[in-house]
């Protein structure tokens, strides 16, 4: 039996099973809450999702739309102050695992939300960077989720708005970061893991059905793939079941509320 | 002691031209019934502070009140573009607006440094970002025990504070429940302060003794405004109005719509018009 | 995951000869069951850290246990001298001790700083003080933005930290109530830590969402110890045993009544007296 | 009619008429507590009380032993951290008179409760500064209460735990401190008060039935009086009653404890 599925299905359960029991994860809007919702709804019913609005082991029946909605509050263990939150549990060091995307990647995952052009003559204006600069800092690792394409996987930021590899190599622990960064990137398309030496974005997982090709196409950037890359596993019947059900609830509480 | 009174005077009263503001609620009790009485109040100059600028600030920049932001994260959550203040920093519409950006953490430090009556903040942040490139009050200092260096940002001291609280007492006692953000810094890093609730109560009767209270006496105004944080949410009153924070990227996309829907519905309103959102949403309440 | 286990083998996994250690509780909720575990155990040369050392830490200081202390108001509140303490100062009995002496604000500040995972701690303090000539860990910094000069200590980073509590649920997650001190911020500072706590319940049920909880996965060790804090005293179990702390003065004034003492009652002692005090002194409980 | 009173209640019940509903008070142990609930219980029954513990605007029945009795938590509009106090309340310029007492005060109000002899081998080792040295500085104002007699009146201070006024003169501000400093120091004699110009302590008022004479042989250093002296009022029947009727209770409650 075979089951449908998109790849941005594919691309939240891909990051959902990257997820384990033990982690404590710093939870982005968008694509990282409904890998992390996912993942804690099927094989690690025990992680600990924290949200930087201050919800410490929340349990959302419904995905938020913003950072800081009610449901989090209302399933958490407890809630603590936006400055405890980026002091005591961020900047702390109690944070195994940051979620992040971003409007641009380039190949050392280093990541762009702030302007497109000149930062004082924008193009294109973007919300800026929130917790990122700091979530890249001081979490454990990072994983990142992005749709691949050229738009987004580019060869140069116009601005870095936080670091993962930076010019790649040692270049970040240089800087005195003793945290890992970005350990995988994980699109609809297929899975990137920093080389070993280099750090650069190598693709080590290929998503069913996708071509090499098409992931070459999509890149802004000439791919590297790592010497044995491996098939994505497509979702299980649970999984799918699991994400479009809490897709569907949360659709409902949208639009209604 | 606070003064418990009307929204008109609690603005006129506190809030001046050229003020630095910081209206503060982080996703919740954002304080929009204020936000519309500044409107209609026509003050100008403001400098607004904000983490996460939000929809209250898209219709402050959109109509021009302000000549400069300090913030974090400028979109409208979940949704998409803060279209007023990209019209604003890409296109100076309806004028200039100056920016001073900054990380959450390094935003939430400063609040907190400036409750803490300190000059500055310092972090774990801004390494390798180039934020710090543009932004000449993002400088470092050194640890005189380990060397370390750290990144140092001005603590924030706005002239006026404004929050919205759940409830607060006859002696002006302000209580906080649930998401409580940076509510509680930015009022004591500011001279002045306002906080809208939803009820005023004889007995503020709070649920644990370390509940988030701000005592009479570190506030200068507490208004009762019902449903003052709509399209936000007030924990245990009504939910966040997440169908508003969509419809709004409409609204706000077309200068004229914005302005049409200002006129109606901010200077064509007042106060108590919000409190008709308790009722319609307080079925979604915790 | 905090480990649920018995005192003994907390203790036994935890606290190490040589640790810095910090014991906190603000007057209210001071682990003193696990102190006396400490001493049962044997631990040597340990560096305790605690704002106000209290009965607990002239304990430990009596039998030898600690090579040093930092600390802010070493007295016994509200009745006098911690004779032990004295001793050990005045007259090095029945070792030396190494002191590194500090206000309540630089203690306090120098917890957050830890918690925060800062290597030092700033404040508006120590100005004309002669602390800062006799301790060379008072230095100062200077603000980047307005050239202030504040104080600097260096952030509290212990071995293990030790607090008593309310509640744990099950999976250790931990609820503290009340007076809630610096404890959140020592075991968040510390390398590894215990919390002996009243109850284990199957669920926690803060009053509040912004009540004091330690998350499970925060804490190393939760035991179950009824009455742990005695003489202090658990917000809503039972109340500070004032008589306990005025009649130390005498036990404590002499060597040999307070070896005896510590013979009867500590090292012929065990985690299950501490249970008796709850019952004795329940009907003063909030 | 005229009441009997020990020169301790005269020395508390001056020191709560200092206070007024206004004023949000750092509270100390002792003499200070009992003044500050005297004034609430009398004059000023609005007055703000905070204790170091982190209990705000609490209303104790009976004195606490200890700065974080039960009973302060109890009665108290909210509790916060000790960082907290020490950093928003505290540092923060929120409060505007505190209270301070000593092993040890000089001429120029500064206290010593750290050390008498040397500090590397005292004479006597006392219970050190706790929260003194910060009150001292970030508080709007400063009352000392203290029994005057040579033993803690002293012309010279072994160590400086808490600055008062320094050197006299404009030595405080002159550090960069903009509080006031001690602006009244009261005894079971007499009141001082520091002049305007030196700061010297200046009796400004010797409570009744007490002669210049006692204060002079009482006190460490050549006393100074104000110009005008005043005689401090004595002793209300109210003023009295509540205060011994507050000190019974406490009495009884620590025994029964």
């Amino acid at each position: 039996m075979s089951i449908e599925f998109t790849p941005t299905e594919m691309m939240t359960i891909a990051a959902a099973r990257a997820l384990t029991n033990d982690d404590v994860c710093f939870v982005g809007i968008g694509a990282p809450s409904a890998a992390c919702n996912v993942a804690r709804l099927t094989h690690a019913p025990d992680i600990t999702l924290i949200y930087e609005s201050g919800t410490i082991g929340t349990k959302p029946d419904v995905l938020p739309l913003s950072i800081g909605d009610g449901e989090l509050c209302d399933t958490a263990l407890c809630t603590v102050s936006v400055p405890e939150m980026f002091r005591y549990w961020l900047q702390g060091g109690r944070i195994t695992t940051g979620f992040l995307g971003g409007a641009q990647i380039d190949r050392f995952a280093n990541l762009n939300t702030t302007v497109v052009g000149d930062y004082d003559k924008p193009k294109v204006r973007l919300p800026g960077g929130g917790g990122a600069p700091e979530i890249a800092g001081n979490c454990g690792q990072i994983y990142i989720t992005m749709a691949l394409n050229k738009r987004g996987f580019v060869d140069h930021l116009d601005f870095i708005t936080s670091m993962g590899h930076g010019e790649g190599g040692d270049h970040r622990a240089g800087l005195g970061m003793k945290t890992k960064g970005p350990t995988r990137v994980i699109t609809d398309l297929c899975i990137f893991e920093p080389d070993a030496a280099t750090k650069e974005l190598t693709v080590v997982s290929i998503h069913s059905g996708v071509s090499r090709a098409t992931i070459e196409e999509n890149c802004g950037w000439p791919v590297r793939f790592a010497e044995t890359v491996a098939e994505t596993p497509v979702p299980t019947t649970a999984e799918i079941s699991v994400l479009r059900d809490i897709n569907a609830r949360t659709k409902k509480a949208h639009e209604a509320a | 002691m606070a003064r418990i009174c009307t929204l008109s005077e609690a603005i006129e009263e506190n809030v001046r031209d050229g003020d630095s503001i910081a209206m503060e609620g982080f996703t919740h009790l954002i304080p929009y019934a204020a936000g519309h009485e500044i409107i209609r109040q026509d003050r100008k100059e403001l400098f607004l502070i904000r983490m996460t600028p939000d929809l209250i600030y898209d219709q402050l920049i959109g109509v021009g009140a302000a000549r400069g932001m300090k913030f974090s994260w400028g979109g409208n959550p979940g949704v998409g573009s803060l279209h007023r203040f990209r019209d604003a920093v890409e296109n100076q519409w309806p004028r200039p607006l100056e920016i001073e950006e900054h990380s959450h953490a390094a935003m939430a430090n400063a609040y907190e440094a400036g409750a803490a009556n300190l000059p500055f903040a310092m972090l774990r942040g801004y390494i390798g970002a180039d934020l710090a490139k543009v932004n000449p009050n993002i400088k470092s200092i050194t640890c005189p025990f380990t060397g370390e260096v750290l990144a140092a940002v001005p603590s924030i001291r706005p002239d006026v504070s404004i929050i919205h609280a759940q409830r607060a007492d006859r002696k002006g006692n302000v209580l906080i429940e649930g998401i409580s953000g940076v509510q509680k810094e930015a009022v004591l890093a500011a001279k002045r302060s306002i906080a809208t609730v939803e009820e005023i109560v004889d007995e503020l009767d709070p649920p644990s003794p370390n509940a988030v209270v701000l005592p009479t006496w570190a506030v200068s105004s507490v208004v009762h405004v019902p449903g003052g944080a709509f399209p936000s949410y007030a924990h245990g009153y009504y939910a966040r109005s997440n169908a508003f924070y969509i419809a709004w990227d409409k609204i706000a996309r077309d200068r004229d719509s914005f302005t049409a829907w200002i006129k109606e519905h901010v200077r064509g309103g007042k106060p108590e018009d919000f409190a008709r959102h308790v009722g319609k949403r307080s079925a979604k309440a915790a």
